[in-house]
């Protein structure tokens, strides 16, 4: 029976495929491996599902297992935004889903849909230069970190905290053979002798914690002045109303663009950003694609193609800048899609609106016996995630063991006593109250 | 269509999607903080977006849409719709990866599971899910490489790795990523990798051999066995490049080869969709010995719950954030529990004879070859050479498929550099029929026949794209390369 | 603010185009609507979701009171099949979902896809015509009805029950201005005096109770002998093993495509066919379009257009058979890509599946004491849809109440004791058996 | 592409899909029940299934691609994305309609304050949502009226309806299903229904007066209470086909106008998607004096569970099996609920400014004009004729939108009797934008200019379709006309 995946199993058309090819059987065209290493036997794997409605049986049964919808404060690297109905249009049509690097000519479209996101990006950030996108934020980091590297010539990184400590692991694997990592705090590094083997300073606005610190925008003079780069993450869609890394100095700037139309698919959402100026020593050293667009042999023309190909490890192997491979492109396209649905009132307002229920959350959070929200306490504005303190009997983990109990997610457990909470666009008022009642209970 | 740019559509005022406002407070940002100047966004209905991307979708092919076998090494097979509606589906896309544990058994075990297939195939004792993609696993395989050996205190001085000229680029690079130096094997005469360089190679330094089997040129290497035991016998680790895997399932696997790592591209051999240049996924199999060294957390399984193991105190730590493309690895579970052994073995041999089919096809074509290995057959790719064709006519191998574009279909040459000269790579995989094959090499067929008898319809190709021909000499040039909107109205822009 | 379904929502485009016009306001635009029928205050309507995220919120509320995938046994007029997810994916298309009527030119590709939707389903019925889906089956029913009774210039209507009551009332209500329908017993028929009035015999294979009667071939001949046409609802996903309707003499066979692919939709997935002969007295009472393939002017092109479009009250308004507008097209297309996937093997795999599932509930149930299945007991044959007798002391609907507690939903009541049961190819053995247990239980 | 017929692409032995298959016995059939030889459909794999249906859908058209501005009457507009996404959730898909209440209290709530907001926008006081399209409502109204003259006893005595040539042919066609005699009004000479004509025409044989407005032309009936008036002291009822409700939402009423009876088009103000030719789904209003007609079920609501009525003893009974086309009711009140009164208000207001704002531009190219209320604006739509260009240059108003096609979009003429001649029906809704407009006009007067200048690329065009142009004849011949493949082979196949 012919597989519904494999038109060629028909038996006949096997045959005739064989004898086309002089061939007496598939063995033949294994005789290059030897009988030493064949397995004779059949991988031992469950009986297969030969019909699409077991499969989906199979895998309905499966997914009943898990429970998404809930209200939930987590964040913490993968957000929950509202995703437009458009995006998912456009990222399931299977001209762009089934689609690989293609040429520029029959696809066309695809060049032209990254380099738009590169250009939307490029106007979210006030830089001229976006890469297609890397696989994630973590890896950005890690190689805008190694781009300052190479530019500088430098060994020293020096990081300015609090950061995801899973990012911090990423980037101290990935940087290991050829530089240092330096973990500081922000109210440090005024402290800091910046030493002439700093090759980056790398800070995040909003950091781990979602704050938007105010001693940011020093750090790219202190940077320079000791012939450092400032290295600067953030999360894009706080760029409606937060200013870009790149207003206040920032060389380079990196960040996961997973809150930009792509959901979280526990944790399957995300792409790298990278973006500088359209400095010649910075784009050189970039490892990602970068498209660019060309006129045509006719007058008014678009065409699209690799900008300094020669960069790449596709081009010149070992001797390109780290590697380059598949990616994240759709995740890339899917943010384009975002911000042209968004446009600059749309990404004020959702700005705004998180900005609004962030700081409405940790005054009504902090308004509970036992609960602190030591940012907002400190006077600091936080963005998205914002710290939860607990001061009363029950430990974080144990409040958030309860909350589930109410049908609520509560945040990220940092230690004993801290979680990172999280509120977005779509949390409304009552959401809020809603948790705040819950927490009210708990630790009554 | 010939869809304008994004930003010439844009009218002022209008906007794609509401968004919820607030009646609460704003607070107001620190200095320096705040956003000066709204971005320059395009401002645009929501229809007019849809619309804008729509038409650019149509001006791009795909596997659906094309008889997509010319993309050699990259495995483009059909990817199952069904298995796209598990993870659009809420209970994979709105789950957060944090979540307690007890709400996402679900994707835990077919992680678990899925991981357990995965050995099953590689004969490898674990599968790591978590690297985004093929080069991604290439580098984590090299970083546990590393720690192995600084586990062992050879960290220093084994600094070497021996990969081979038609291995992946990415093993090569990433490699060099991790600190090592890089020695890279050209092929013999008969385009296996040479083993008397290998054996001048391997030594006190041979950190690990990175190869992949069959190679891109589809050619299997048949002393593998001998490659294996050359760099164990110096010490060092070996690691299979399974990128092309597809013509192999069943047939033989990487344990068999004694090997000590390997990966999968999840979207190549296991279907998952391509996307445009990902989200992909990897998969990276270890034997024992280097399971201590795995990326955090693992997937266990205690016989009653599903949880993730964080506590790793050896690992390599985390390759990218959470636990890898979920997605991506939910497609290939199902694909997989769709085939079963059989079917498995269905998809490689069928790729290999369509791929010995294709290749009988288009070596009847006038000026194309296959070097190398002459006679003999090729797993599920084969490269191919115009070098004929081009001493004939002067038309190189791009051109050529170029000019298949005005047909509907392209293909790709190879990676640099051109060791195979005028190269062209095909791999047909199971997903395409006969009539597609037959279809396919006529194309070429009437293009090489245009190069002799009509060169200029080849040259100034494409006729019948969206666009024509490109000048892509100003890609080099940092006064004109722009890479986007903002970058183009500075340098090229009349005011746009 | 610009609405973002409505472009020229802003405030100054809107002044620049009415400036174009020469108009003031949009009122000169309504200068022939009167005063006194002006709705001079807003309409009461409940504040607009101005958010794509809020309005998602709402309705994913309004869904989540709807409970679907419990094991259910409901058919009835309504089935669940595996629909293929290609099926899905070809429907949601934007150029298939949005397009309209069009042109054969620049719409070329609806015509070919429904075009082949005839095609298939001609295959399957054994016909060579077939119209662009109509609304419904109830429609398809009510129309073949009309066209047997314009062919034969007759007024009677002989109906062989058991037929869906629903259905019963649509064709009363339908055909009532021109013709007696007569609703009779497939048993009675052998015994009846078929007069000259009867314009058509109608009956079902399956018929509402799910029964493949073994009377029903032999009434072509009757009603031929009379003078009269034999019209014959039919199932089509049974059609790959059980004789479509023209193998014994049906004139017109009709009937409902929802079981080809098109998922329930609480009742809105259907479609109506109507097949003939290619006859052209037959053919030109369809009120339906009626695709053709023709030549274009290029050697071995094909087009498509309208067959026979004076038919029709789009060409000649009360003047045209009964009417045509929009119905069901796209419910045509999926069927179409349905069948494709299908081909003969899938057809026939389905059609033994469902027998055997069926043949296997009623002796599964029948072995429940106080439960019975007539239909099984009586010798006959049913596919998907069969009848249950609960001949304890709980009535059908009352078994009902109990299976829903049980997470079951057990058949449509019929009666106190009867009820119409259903299962199809996604039945398991295993759900057939859960049913049983569940009913042991209940009328233990 | 130019994607031959399915069954050209059959390869015997291929299959699309897996189904299940079981162990247990199948019962033989019946003699004469059992099929006896398999149905002759294709064989393709999944992949070219797929494949095939997605060349098709490019070779397609629709709201989202084109600027569909031509489909007068249709009111082609934006179908949101986000409305599709309701339907397609299980908890829609996946309802049997006979489930327990209890298990669908859900989409009863939405069926019934669909029911609700449509009652406020039209004024009846019901509105059954089971019609599955706009004629079916019309059928379901015409029913009613039966049902009502009968419930009085004058079902004999009223036999005649009353329309407009300007009315919807289902108007006409559907009454005269319903056993009446159809008078038709032709328009005066300034395109309004000829009052004269309507004075003369009710009487005690009067059942009702069916009437759009404003009618296919664009013009609103100034007289209509008169109308109304008119019909209702001859003891008939008013029915009104609100096909053409988009421009007047929010502005006037069919209460308002004293009608008795409504229908809407879901499909076409309300949003869901035309989907080729529907589904569709229609909706009827009625006064109190006509709601024990309505079709049964009805959806009642008692404070705190919604419930499905069907004993109504006088109702004319199903019009459709179970409750309508569902998934279109959430998409209409998923729209109606995202616009609100302003929005709806927004919507028609917007869609009468772009249709001025068009027939301003149209007008403008020569050859072109607007017969009837000469200097008078038009509500959505319009309706031209090229009667001058024709005279000009013998280039008929069907060529001029076949060359339309070749820019990538088209027009409608109008229903037949072409009462205007060489007729084009335009109606641009609120979705499209002024550049839009602008670029729809463009493409007219260019094909315009054409027909004056070069009229043999009017004549022979489509130039730049998928096909050429057709060979209609064969459509009314019965030798020739081929409505399946089994037709076709039959007739015209050189045994294929």
């Amino acid at each position: 029976m012919a597989h519904p995946y494999i038109p060629n199993s028909v038996p006949a058309v096997r045959e005739r495929m064989l004898k086309a090819v002089g061939a007496a059987s598939v063995e033949e065209f294994y005789a290059d491996i030897p009988e030493s290493i064949r397995l004779r036997r059949p991988l031992d794997l469950p009986a297969p599902l030969r019909s699409e409605a077991e499969l989906v049986r199979h895998l309905d049964g499966l997914l009943a297992r898990n429970t998404p919808g809930a209200l939930s404060f987590l964040g913490a690297g993968c957000y929950q935004h509202h995703v437009p109905a458009v995006v998912d249009e456009v990222a399931t049509r299977s001209e762009f889903l089934t689609a690989y690097a293609g040429e520029p000519y029959e696809d066309h479209g695809r060049f032209q849909a990254l380099w738009e996101y590169q250009s939307l990006m490029g106007e979210l950030l006030e830089l001229d230069v976006v890469n297609v996108p890397t696989y994630d934020g973590f890896q950005a980091t890690g190689t805008a970190l190694r781009m300052a590297g190479r530019v500088t010539g430098r060994r020293t990184l020096l990081i300015v905290g609090p950061v995801d400590p899973d990012k911090l692991s990423k980037i101290a694997d990935y940087v290991r053979p050829d530089h240092d990592v330096v973990l500081v705090d922000a109210a440090a590094v005024a402290d800091l002798d910046l030493s002439a083997d700093v090759a980056a300073v790398y800070c995040e606005t909003p950091n781990y914690h979602g704050i938007l610190d105010a001693s940011v925008p020093a750090l790219a003079a202190r940077a320079h002045a000791a012939g450092a780069l400032l290295v600067a993450g953030c999360n894009p869609i706080s760029l409606g109303v937060v200013a870009p890394p790149s207003a206040y100095g920032a060389d380079i700037v990196c960040g996961d663009i997973q809150p930009l139309g792509i959901r979280m698919s526990f944790g399957g959402g995300n792409a790298g950003f990278i973006a500088t100026r359209d400095d010649p020593r910075l784009v050189s050293e970039f490892p990602s694609r970068l498209f660019g667009v060309i006129p045509t042999t006719v007058e008014g023309e678009y065409g699209f193609g690799d900008v300094d190909y020669e960069r790449t490890s596709f081009a010149v192997r070992e001797e390109g800048k780290e590697w380059v491979g598949t990616a994240a492109a759709l995740h890339g396209i899917m943010a384009g899609v975002y911000l042209a649905l968004m446009g600059p009132q749309g990404m004020r307002e959702i700005g705004e609106t998180i900005l609004a229920n962030t700081a409405y959350a940790q005054r009504r959070l902090a308004e509970i016996p036992g609960v602190e929200a030591p940012s907002a306490a400190a006077g600091q504005v936080s963005f998205a995630d914002f710290l939860v303190r607990f001061t009363g009997s029950l430990t974080a983990a144990e409040v958030n063991t309860r909350l589930l109990a109410l049908g609520i997610h509560g945040g990220k457990v940092l230690s004993a006593t801290d979680a990172l909470y999280c509120v977005t666009e779509i949390h409304t008022r009552e959401d809020i109250d809603r948790l705040a009642q819950a927490l009210e209970e708990i630790t009554a | 269509w010939d869809e304008p740019l994004l930003f010439e559509l844009t009218s002022p005022g209008e906007r794609g999607v509401g968004v919820p406002t607030t009646d609460l407070p704003v607070p107001a940002l620190p200095a320096g903080l705040a956003r000066e100047s709204a971005p320059q966004l395009p401002e645009l209905s929501q229809l007019h977006v849809l619309r804008h991307y729509l038409r650019l979708s149509q001006e791009n092919l795909g596997v659906d849409l094309n008889i997509d076998v010319g993309q050699g090494t990259c495995t483009m097979k059909y990817s199952p719709k069904v298995n796209d509606t598990f993870v659009v589906d809420q209970r994979i896309s709105e789950l957060h990866p944090l979540q307690d544990e007890s709400t996402v058994q679900g994707v835990l075990e077919i992680i678990y599971r899925l991981e357990g297939l995965l050995k099953e195939i590689s004969g490898m004792d674990r599968v790591s899910l978590q690297p985004g993609a093929g080069s991604a696993a290439i580098y984590a395989n090299v970083s546990m490489i590393r720690a192995y050996h600084a586990s062992r205190g050879e960290a220093e001085q084994r600094d070497e790795v021996i990969t081979t000229m038609f291995s992946h680029p990415s093993n090569a690079a990433c490699a060099k990523v991790a600190g090592y130096k890089v020695i890279t094997l050209m092929p013999d005469e008969d385009g296996y990798p040479d083993i008397e360089a290998l054996r001048a190679a391997v030594g006190p330094r041979t950190a690990a051999l990175l190869i992949t089997n069959p190679e891109d040129t589809g050619i299997f290497n048949p002393r593998i066995e001998e490659f294996v035991r050359l760099a164990h016998e110096a010490g060092g680790l070996c690691c299979y490049d399974q990128a092309n895997a597809n013509g192999i399932l069943g047939i033989t696997r990487a344990r068999d080869a004694g090997f000590d790592l390997c990966h999968f591209n999840l979207h190549k051999t296991f279907s998952t969709p391509h996307a445009c240049g990902g989200p992909a996924a990897g998969a990276c199999g270890v034997s024992e010995a280097l399971v201590p060294f795995l990326p955090r957390p693992t997937v266990e399984f205690d016989g009653s719950r599903y949880r993730l193991e964080d506590d790793r105190p050896e690992s390599v730590g985390k390759i990218r954030p959470f636990y890898g493309v979920v997605p991506n690895l939910v497609r290939a579970y199902a694909w997989i529990m769709s085939m079963g052994a059989e079917g498995l073995r269905e998809v490689a041999e069928t790729a290999v004879l369509n791929n010995n089919y294709l290749m009988a096809k288009v070596l009847e074509i006038r000026g194309v070859s296959a070097p190398y290995a002459k006679g003999r057959r090729r797993v599920e790719q084969a490269r191919y050479s115009w070098e004929q064709l081009n001493a004939d006519t002067g038309i190189h191998s791009e051109q050529i498929g170029v000019r298949a574009a005005d047909f509907g279909t392209h293909y790709w040459t190879s990676h640099h550099p051109y060791v195979v000269p005028e190269p062209m790579t095909l791999e047909p995989t199971e997903s395409y029929s006969q009539a597609d094959l037959d279809e396919y090499a006529a194309i070429l067929a009437e293009v090489a026949r245009e190069a002799y008898e009509e060169p200029e319809v080849v040259r100034t190709a494409p006729h019948r794209s969206t666009i024509h021909q490109l000048r892509q000499e100003s890609l080099d040039d940092p006064d004109t390369w722009a890479v986007t909107w903002r970058a183009y109205r500075r340098k090229l822009g009349a005011g746009a």
